[in-house]
């Protein structure tokens, strides 16, 4: 048993599956335990699209909101939104960009990496 | 010896994640390795034991009992458990329990290396 | 650890990405990613394997150049737990 | 008046089809229409009466419950429900017949227009 | 009767293809499929149609310019039964 | 009740799902019924991957077998192949390549298209 940094991978989009969702809850049962894991969240690819401004949240709000009173931010790959021609203008405020080398830095910081 | 955790996430048949998984956890078994696997989401469906097809001679049930019978521990989310109809588990295989995420938790506590499917 | 990047999803391009800007990967594909192209990340000299099983069932092994080491499940397992697992699978 | 054929391959929850499956089969019902379905692989896990999920007020067992009480015609692959140790639909809410691939054959005959999910 | 792709999959972007093929092609965005672009379709004049819960439940609403019809699962109804089916869901 | 005649697309490669069996299975199921349906069978996208000559077809073989019979080909759209890197030499040999155009044309002259 020990702490670990666990770094939660986005790759799907709302709403054709629900790992966009069911991610944050895994997430928030990571930080949740007799450990208290922390986390890093970063969306890649298709996953990005829950970044988006206007995504309904109905389903995570929760979450989100426990996540976020932890102290975490979303991360979306730069990379990711310019392949999709998302612009910053386009995102959620509580979304941070962050380059494609910044997130290896980030998976060399994890003990741990899932995606979701 | 060292702890392999697995997360899978998808169910029997329809994709191979279910076989990769059962793959892997029996390799690691066989080296004397601990593994520690956490069904979520459609997940939960693997274990049912009352799966029979004739075009298949072990079905996906019989490949987890005999990670369960090797010493894998197997936990299943109760709340997708019960969203998925599945009272409980009540019909499933024998030594998989029904937990929830603190289960999963522990095991990032206690994996050394973890693997997602 | 150096980081092995386990690719088997469509997802798994994410992965082959960051793979690129890793200094420290190796590449590992399984399932639906032996069917991704790993040259680029192979001609730079990192590590890519891939599971046999999955890429004979799939008729691709004639596909892979000798850059790329076909492996077991037991071979997978040492690699696992001789890295650390970066998942895309 | 005309019938609608449906094909649904996919489970409860974990992708969005069965949703759309059956929003589009509402809407045809109330239309006046006729609508056929056939659940296919894991299609056939969305009837399990026994779902529960705190989280939402309908579930979707109820959808496809509330489509058979408009009329709708709801058959599932018996091979597949075997497989996935549902045994003979034995858990399944009122009205969902279980049959096999002659029965989409027939949906297939009847259908003005099929939609597969 | 005119076909209508039904796009709402990755599978889609084969459905796409074709509708750019097919003279007499319409087009039906639902699910996953609305991220997709249509663009090229809706400028050769074909109809291209969105269904907007799947829309607007992504955020997506405002990238939709006047070439792309919103409509509801009634009107969803309508066109499958006015066009064959060409289904990439 | 009527016979109609049906297109079935293919668009998943083997191995990750088992779309590109059970979608033979069904095409079986459709041609052996009361009305005897009859059935295009036709390979686009990643579903191209099937029609290598290498693939292990043990699981599809018997609805392969009972297609053949029925004088059915399996027909890979030539553009998927192409983008793929697949040359002709890498089918096997009852795959028929078609190109982009032919498969509109086998739409057109399908009563209901079902896509797996």
């Amino acid at each position: 048993m020990a702490q670990k940094h666990v770094l939660f991978t986005f790759n799907n989009a709302p709403y054709g599956s629900i790992w966009y969702t069911e991610g944050l809850r895994a997430a928030v049962g990571a930080t949740s335990g007799i450990d208290e894991h922390t986390v890093d969240l970063v969306y890649l690819g298709d996953g990005v699209y829950f970044t988006l401004k206007d995504v309904d949240r109905t389903d995570s709000a929760r979450y989100l909101g426990t996540l976020t009173k932890g102290g975490y931010r979303l991360k979306a790959e730069r990379e990711s939104l310019e392949a999709r021609g998302i612009s910053a203008a386009d995102l959620a405020e509580d979304v941070e960009v962050i380059s494609r080398a910044d997130v290896v830095e980030l998976v060399k910081i994890a003990d741990l990496t899932i995606d979701f | 010896m060292a702890t392999l955790g697995m997360l899978l996430t998808l169910g029997p048949f329809q994709f191979e994640n279910w076989d990769t998984a059962a793959s892997i956890a029996e390799a690691a078994l066989d080296k004397g390795h601990e593994v520690r696997m956490f069904l979520y989401l459609d997940g939960v469906y693997n274990p049912i034991k009352h799966q029979t097809f004739p075009d298949l001679s072990v079905m996906p049930k019989d490949r987890f009992a005999a990670l369960v019978e090797k010493g894998a521990t197997i936990i299943a989310c109760g709340v997708c458990v019960n969203a998925r109809g599945l009272e409980k588990g009540k019909d499933y295989i024998d030594g998989v329990k029904v937990g929830g995420l603190p289960d999963f938790a522990e095991i990032i506590g206690e994996a050394d290396a973890l693997i997602t499917l | 650890m150096a980081n092995l990047y386990l690719i088997g999803s469509p997802a798994g391009r994410n992965g082959l990405e960051l793979a690129k800007k890793d200094g420290e990967a190796a590449v590992l594909l399984i399932q639906d990613g032996v069917y991704l192209d790993a040259s680029a990340i192979a001609e730079t000299g990192k590590k890519v394997y891939a599971l046999r099983k999955d890429a004979e069932k799939r008729g691709l092994t004639n596909r892979f150049s000798g850059s790329v080491e076909l492996i077991d499940y037991g071979k997978l397992v040492d690699l696992i737990f001789a890295h650390k697992v970066i998942n895309f699978a």
